[in-house]
């Protein structure tokens, strides 16, 4: 049997490579453009929020001085930013897991928390050699925080139930049982505040400011962890089977299924690695930023971490760039704040007004369209 | 535990059941009509924080009630549409830009308070009067009902009628219609010539206006005045009561009413000597029961009958 | 032979301006494809036109812009002799356009009558009035021949009935132009002739059909004239009774083709797959074997319990009775995952619900099934070099046109998503091939290359399962034929050399079965 | 945030420069708000210069906030307020040894063991004897209910008091309550109700303040004491329909609020007089006479904190009950009553 194909494939043969180095320079340009409309719609978020301050009467040259070059001004405030951003990318990359299997987790507070809560009693009342009293912290928030993770992952891979409201609801729970623990059970002796007794020193993330002899706040060596960790959940979803699995389950469950992949699983995982991801953060405010425990204590990173996810769209070293971002300009509102005449809600304003824009993606659509456009003639 | 006995099946209890369910039914009925045109409304807890806003402040300096209502209720369907412009045109991911402004409602309420108030608190301080209560003449004098149903706001009595009339809109009307084309598979609904983001708007203005009536309610209802951050979370609620209701009006009618029964029943717990953390955490564990057992039990019913699957999951939020 | 070039003067010698038409008509997507590009077609009033041509030819992008679907980003298109512009289908619609396309476009959960009249719904004030819904749609049914339920909810029923609800759809809307984007891939023979006697009746009352299939069987019963597309342009168009299948097919690749399966007979080993008393959703008690080396077709009207037969030997559905094996291995109550360590290998019927994931790589496609073990992976980790060279290998081997591994399936015509599923399944070397719905929206020159994999599977020693709606490729590719009527094997032929598509549509409608003793002969 | 002068110039005219830093924010009906106010009143009367620092309720940026607002050389003295801020004036104060710091409604360490390492010789802090105002408070709701005192009450015989969270400061509240409420012969366990506004803003959600505030009454409270910042407005619209009385916190609320007919329910205010307090402190700053380097607490015979006495006080109150209350008030003062505490 001859094949009556032969020709076709043949003279497919040059089209195939001038394509191919088509789909090579098309996904370069994505890039580049991608990431220039990135910066150009930043840059027009600040030139909004300049607006916005224009508008409110104050010194809007000041502010926008204190807003983008406060954060590099100090030491302290660098760390502040660098710890921050550790916290807020742990946060992100727990949520983009997740996300990447197509499941809509909104349960990092409660994780936080429950992480927060079993690395300190650790921390606390353990007393380990000087590695491993640091080490099983993290170990013990990590698997806090992937139990509980498994609980809204479990109920939406076998039974369905929506993760949406399983996990704010499980968020509701640990915050008030968390809250209930801390005030009736764990607040140190003696304290009039409500807080934990402070971990031991040994269990204490050791503070950059130690190692760089400048004052770094409370920046700490869980930044370093956090890349690491950043690393390995890229190398988790790029590299491994089961993160083929995710982003295969991600991408069409029903396909992941007839390929033999074991989509409830699958699922379930990905709610144990982003809760186990949440329950590092919170053991890095724990351990890092408090040195305890502190009612209230993950503030509004743990939604902030979503934002930071989606920013990132849901890829590790986006997530850590968008992390960094949003915490640079965290700083900067609150060194606009204390620097300058505008006040907190202005602040409140603008970064909501920074976060509405960046994610609006139309200009570089709008670009993208255009240069399309233009190369088609 | 007599005395409490006592107090939860009394005609008092259930009139606040009815009370305290007005805002999640409201909003959660908004959150509904969005998701079913397939745009996630995270922003439900600013258009409520909005409207609450808005409307005391507008009864305030009006001195009308009603052009309260309406400014604020209008003040929820403006952020809803922001979150279409947003969503739809400027391609922002739905969840964030939600996220977004909640921020922005936030802020921006506190700010405008304090610029017209110089009070960062809220409109205490200002006159603004709450929307009234109907009292049912005939009604009233019937023991037990009379007590539940008389008195209660104008609000109350529309988030009763809402759901009917979002049922009836849902599956009636040519808009509800499209709407749930729109939701449930836009390429079909564009297909036919429907315009796919008008749909869209509309269903979350009128998401946004049912919110901001939930926010209305807060400010000019329950209570006569704005706090800042007085919504409390309760958008967040109505949104879990629009998944656990399964995105039926009727089933997301129940769940709010859940809710607010659940609270109703917390507050009235609260005096027994339970720690306060663990009783206000009573109505979450409840729902995570509710929301496994429902699961189970439509997982179960599925497996037993033998229809053929379905050509596309039911409307969740869009992928991220 | 080159077609001659013609610019198509109406057939009906009227002065009447065509129905359609489109000059120097173009489109480039965002991404930078050029899909049409240049097109001139005019289409008289009163015609079915068939357009023609490989997958990834432009056919639906060309449809799309005469649907106000997609816009042009160049040239003019005028309806009934008036320029137009449309700016979404709803001035399509207004002018009488009316579409049916070829990834249906139904809401499932709404029933077809909802379905047929979504946007133009009767009722007044506002509201739908949906027993006048049903009552009309019932009516056009009735009207056009095309049998339809209309209180069904669209996910409960048939491919056949969504197709014929599609075109109501169409019709309820005044449609005097009327587009079908492969109408036919999905259905049954019967339900095609159907089709057709209605589209004919359309067209009897004044109606303009553009008709796509890659069917020249179908294209020649049904159409007045043929246009033939290639990568974008329009490479002529022929009177169908002037044109010959061969000379379509070579305008089509461009170059001269046959179009004749070369069949060696069949030399079938051991048994592979053995089926007893086989019940499950839809399925009652179906015993059967296939032997290694042997392709067994299976016939049925759509919606007999084939799908269910094959989900259920794939382990995507559990059974409730009965027993499976391949070769020795017992995978009744296995998982897909079992079933595809048992050597079972599958080609879905609906490769865009199940058979892909869209917005993944091609490369990221073709491993699913062997994402955890080497080559691809090793000590739980992937190895992208191999990934790449199996993917670069494959996409060569199976002639499937993508500018690179790491572009996105979606990005894929109909036929090359195909190759991509096919060339996956087949070359996991399955002891079990079951292929359903092989060439379902292939182009020619495709449907034959998967025929002749198909053989060269089933000559290096697979067992094959075949399903497929188009009864001319069963009867061409089956070694043996059985029928499935109900959920029960109600014929089993093993020489189906010589026999008919009339004579296997009887059985297959339930007008004569053979008896239990010949189906399950040796089998035990 | 409203800076109230500008600080540059201030520094050159040698005012005494105050920056307040607000481990939350103002608008809380409480002590930030009437820590403000007393400090906004030392720029008329004593020629200071005020500049406030909202840092918000997000903890995670508490320290940072609190580093930085130090770190400026915009300031001569720090004050802040609240337990919570404890740590942070601790670590900071012996760090700007040049500058002062003032803590209200919080102690830091002196001894030197803990916390600061120069002794906080540069730190002046006052806690409040919030429990016993709060004594008295239970006192005068249980004299008041067991004699069916209150015109036009439903002559119930319970009490109610409304938490914002269950935390050490309102539970100083809450204790002292019930042991005066004991102390006037009442029952507490019976006789108080206690419940907590909680969720996720338990000062700010006075629908739910309502709820709760209709609930007692429901129960047979005959009056409700809201310690819930703006959560409590909520229970005086609840005390109007109700028609039942109320007390009100932090500030005279017969005074404060809008409202004609929820003004009446107020029996009395029970005040935690931060404001006063600072304005003190500020004056005795300024005569040489502040007492840095060792611990204040003021109660009732500071003055620090008290009850309100004023015409709707008259009004409601029976002579018998308000001399009785004055008489428990001397014996707080005097140390004759030792009134429990959360802390
Ligand atoms: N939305 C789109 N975006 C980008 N490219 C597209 C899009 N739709 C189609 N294409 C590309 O345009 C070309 C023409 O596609 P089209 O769907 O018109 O082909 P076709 O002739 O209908 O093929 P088939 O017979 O497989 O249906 C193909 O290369 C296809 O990949
Ligand atoms: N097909 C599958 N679908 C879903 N989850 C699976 C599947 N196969 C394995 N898993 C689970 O995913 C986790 C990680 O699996 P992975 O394949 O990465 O490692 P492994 O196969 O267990 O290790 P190794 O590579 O050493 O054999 C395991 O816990 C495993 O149980
Ligand atoms: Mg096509
Ligand atoms: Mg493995």
């Amino acid at each position: 049997m001859t094949s009556t194909l032969e020709p076709a494939a043949e003279q497919q043969g040059r089209p195939e490579t001038q394509g191919r180095r088509e789909f090579l320079a098309t996904r370069r340009r994505t890039v580049v453009v991608e990431l220039t409309m990135t910066v150009l719609t930043v840059a027009v978020a600040v030139l909004i929020a300049f607006l916005v301050v224009l508008a409110t009467g104050k010194d809007a040259g000041g502010a926008l001085d204190a807003l983008l070059t406060g954060p590099l001004e100090r030491t302290p405030r660098i760390g502040r930013w660098l710890a921050d951003a550790t916290t807020l990318s742990l946060l992100g990359l727990s949520v983009a897991i997740p996300f990447r299997a197509r499941q809509i987790s909104l349960g990092a507070e409660g994780q936080v928390y429950a992480g927060a809560l079993a690395s300190a009693l650790v921390a606390i009342n353990l007393h380990l050699p000087p590695v491993a009293a640091v080490l099983v912290p993290l170990g013990a928030a990590a698997l806090a925080g992937g139990a509980l993770g498994a609980v809204p992952g479990v109920m939406k891979a076998r039974l369905g139930a929506n993760e949406i409201v399983a996990t704010l609801m499980l968020n509701a729970v640990v915050v008030r049982v968390f809250d209930y623990l801390l005030t009736d059970h764990l607040k140190a002796p003696g304290s009039s505040a409500v807080q934990s007794a402070p971990v031991r020193p040994d269990s204490a993330l050791p503070l950059l400011s130690d190692f760089f002899q400048v004052p770094l706040d409370q920046a700490n060596i869980g930044l370093f962890g956090m890349l690491a960790v950043a690393a390995a959940v890229w190398f988790l979803l790029a590299r491994t089977p089961l993160g083929y699995r995710i982003r295969i389950t991600g991408s069409n469950p029903d396909f992941a299924r007839y390929g033999g992949l074991d989509v409830p699983r699958t699922i379930e995982w990905s709610f144990v690695i982003g809760g186990a991801l949440a329950g590092l953060a919170g053991a890095h405010l724990a351990l890092g930023i408090y040195g305890g425990l502190q009612p209230d204590m993950a503030g509004g990173l743990a939604f902030e971490g979503i934002v930071v996810a989606l920013l990132g769209r849901n890829n590790p070293v986006g997530v850590v760039a968008a992390a960094l971002l949003y915490s640079y300009l965290r700083v900067g509102g609150d060194v606009m704040e204390q620097q300058t005449d505008v006040g907190s809600d202005a602040v409140t304003i603008i970064q909501a007004v920074i976060v509405l824009l960046v994610t609006a993606r139309a200009l570089p659509e709008l670009v993208k369209r255009y240069l399309a456009r233009r190369e088609a003639r | 535990m007599g005395p409490v006995l006592d107090v939860v099946l009394s005609t008092g209890f259930l009139a606040a059941i009815l009370g305290v369910s007005t805002p999640y039914v409201l909003a959660a009925l908004g959150g509904l009509l969005a998701e079913r045109a397939g745009v996630p409304n995270i922003a439900l807890e600013g258009s409520m924080l909005s409207a609450a806003c808005t409307g005391a402040l507008v009864a305030g300096y009006s001195g009308s009630v009603w052009a309260g209502a309406v400014c604020g209720i209008a003040a929820g369907a403006l952020l809803a549409l922001l979150l279409g412009v947003l969503h739809l045109y400027l391609g922002a991911d739905a969840i964030i830009a939600g996220i977004g402004l909640n921020l922005l409602a936030a802020g921006a309420t506190s700010y405008t308070v304090f610029a017209l108030l110089g009070d960062k608190g809220g409109t205490s301080r200002l006159h603004s009067g709450a929307l009234p209560s109907v009292r049912l003449p005939l009604i009233e004098d019937i023991p037990g009902v009379g007590a539940v149903l008389s008195g209660q706001n104008v609000l109350t009595w529309a988030a009763l009628a809402a759901t009917p009339v979002v049922a009836w809109l849902l599956y009636r009307t040519r808009f509800g219609f499209h709407l749930r084309a729109v939701g449930e598979h836009p390429e079909a609904a564009r297909s036919v010539g429907i315009h796919v983001h008008r749909v869209q708007f509309r269903a979350l203005a009128l998401s946004g206006a049912l919110a901001g009536a939930a926010g209305v309610f807060l400010s000019m209802g329950a209570v006569s005045f704005f706090v800042t951050g007085m919504t409390a979370g309760r958008g967040y609620i109505a949104l879990a009561a629009v998944f656990l209701g399964a995105l039926r009006p009727c089933g997301v009618f129940l769940a709010a009413l859940g809710f607010g029964t659940a609270e109703a029943l917390a507050v009235q717990l609260g005096n027994l000597d339970v720690p306060s953390q663990l009783v206000s955490a009573i109505p979450y564990v409840f729902t995570l029961l509710a929301l496994a057992f429902f699961a189970w039990r439509r997982r179960r019913a599925s497996r037993t009958d033998a229809a053929p699957a379905p050509l596309a999951g039911p409307a969740v939020l869009e992928s991220p | 032979m080159e077609p001659t070039e013609e610019t198509g003067e109406p057939v009906a010698t009227d002065t009447a301006p065509p129905a359609l038409e489109a000059v120097g008509l173009g489109k480039t997507y965002p991404n930078g494809t050029r899909a049409v590009s240049d097109v001139d077609l005019s289409v008289p009033r009163g015609e079915i036109r068939a357009i023609v041509g490989q997958n990834g030819a432009g056919k639906s992008t060309l449809m799309k812009l005469l649907y106000g679907l997609e816009q042009p980003s160049a040239g003019q298109l005028s309806v009934h002799g008036r320029r137009v512009r449309f700016s979404g289908p709803q001035d399509a619609i207004a002018l009488g356009v009316g579409m049916v396309h070829q990834n249906l476009m139904l809401v499932p959960s709404f029933t077809v009558a909802e379905n047929a009249v979504l946007g133009v719904e009767p009722g007044r004030a506002g509201r739908v009035d949906r027993a006048a819904a049903a009552e009309r749609t019932a009516a056009l049914a009735e009207q056009s021949g095309l049998a339809v339920d209309p209180t069904a909810r669209v996910d409960t029923v048939s491919v056949g009935m969504r197709q014929r609800a599609e075109i109501l759809k169409a019709l309820h809307r005044g449609a005097r132009i009327l587009i079908l984007d492969e109408p036919t891939a999905v259905l049954t023979p019967q339900e095609t002739t159907d089709l057709f006697t209605a589209v004919r009746r359309l067209r009897d009352s004044g109606m303009t059909v553009l008709f796509i299939s890659h069917k020249l069987k179908e294209v020649r019963e049904i159409s007045d004239r043929v246009t033939v597309m290639r990568a974008g342009s329009v490479i002529g168009t022929v009177r169908t009774e002037e044109s010959t299948p061969a000379q379509l097919a070579s305008m089509m690749v461009g170059r001269e083709m046959s179009l004749d399966v070369a069949k060696p007979p069949a030399r079938p080993g051991a048994r592979v797959l053995r089926v007893r008393g086989l019940s499950g959703p839809a399925v009652h008690g179906v015993s059967l074997d296939i032997a290694a080396g042997e392709i067994v077709g299976l016939a049925g009207v759509e919606g007999n319990g084939q799908t269910e037969l094959v989900e259920l030997l794939a382990g995507l559905r559990r059974p409730t009775a009965g027993s499976v094996t391949v070769d020795d291995t017992d995978v009744t109550h296995l998982d897909a995952a079992g079933h595809r360590r048992a050597g079972i290998a599958h080609v879905p019927e609906d490769r865009l619900s199940n058979g892909a994931a869209l917005d993944r790589s091609i490369a990221d496609n073709l491993i699913v099934d062997r994402h955890d073990r080497p080559p691809v992976a090793r000590r739980g980790i992937l190895r992208t070099r191999r990934i790449r060279e199996l993917a670069e290998d494959l996409i060569s081997r199976y002639a499937i046109r993508a500018p690179h591994p790491d572009a996105a399936a979606g990005a894929l015509s109909g036929g090359n998503l195909q190759k991509v599923v096919v060339a996956r399944e087949l070359s996991a070397k399955p002891r079990l091939l079951l292929a359903a719905q092989l060439t379902r929206g292939v182009d020619i020159g495709a449907m034959h290359f998967m025929y002749e994999r198909l053989l060269e599977a089933r000559d290096a020693g697979a067992a094959v399962l075949l399903v497929s709606a188009d009864l001319g490729e069963l009867l061409a590719l089956s070694d043996r034929l059985l029928v499935i009527k109900d959920g029960r094997l109600v014929a089993r032929f093993d020489d189906p050399a010589g026999l008919t598509e009339e004579a296997t549509g009887l059985y297959m409608l339930g007008v004569e079965r053979h008896p239990d003793e010949r189906i399950t002969a040796g089998v035990r | 945030v409203s800076t109230d002068s500008d600080s540059t110039e201030s520094g050159k005219s040698g005012k005494l420069r105050i920056k307040f830093v607000i481990n939350g924010n103002l608008g809380d009906r409480s002590f930030f708000d009437s820590a403000y106010a007393g400090l906004k009143k030392t720029e008329k009367d004593l020629g200071y210069s005020l500049k406030v620092v909202e840092l918000g309720s997000d903890r995670t940026k508490w320290s940072s906030g609190f580093e930085d607002a130090a770190s400026g050389d915009d300031y001569d003295v720090l004050a802040a307020g609240t337990v919570d801020t404890v740590g942070f004036i601790s670590k900071l104060a012996p760090e700007y040894p040049d500058k002062k710091f003032w803590l209200f409604d919080g102690s830091v360490d002196y001894t030197g063991r803990s916390g600061c390492s120069n002794k906080c010789a540069n730190v002046y802090s006052v806690t409040f004897k919030q429990n016993e105002a709060a004594y008295l408070a239970g006192f005068l709701a249980d004299k008041l209910v067991a004699a069916k005192a209150l015109p036009g009450g439903a002559g119930n015989e319970k009490v109610g008091v409304i938490g914002g969270v269950q935390i050490p400061v309102i539970e100083d509240f809450v204790v002292g309550f019930k042991a005066g409420f004991k102390a006037a012969g009442g029952n507490p366990s019976s006789g108080v109700l206690v419940q907590y506004v909680g969720g996720d803003n338990p000062f700010g959600d006075p629908a739910k303040g309502k709820q709760i505030a209709s609930a007692m009454y429901g129960q047979g409270a005959e009056l409700v004491w809201p310690v819930a910042g703006s959560s409590g407005l909520g229970a005086f619209e609840s005390a109007v329909a109700a028609k039942r009385y109320t007390f009100g916190v932090d500030s005279d609320q017969f005074k404060t609020l809008t409202d004609a007919s929820q003004r009446q329910t107020v029996v009395t205010s029970i005040l935690k007089n931060a404001g006063n307090a600072l304005y003190l402190a500020a004056k005795a700053n300024k005569a040489g006479t502040l007492a840095y380097g060792k611990p204040a607490a003021v109660g009732l015979a500071e003055n620090g904190v008290g009850y309100v006495d004023n015409t709707n006080f008259d009004k409601l109150v029976p002579a018998a009950v308000r001399t009785e209350l004055e008489a428990q008030a001397a014996k707080v003062k005097s140390g004759a009553v030792k009134v429990p505490s959360a802390f």
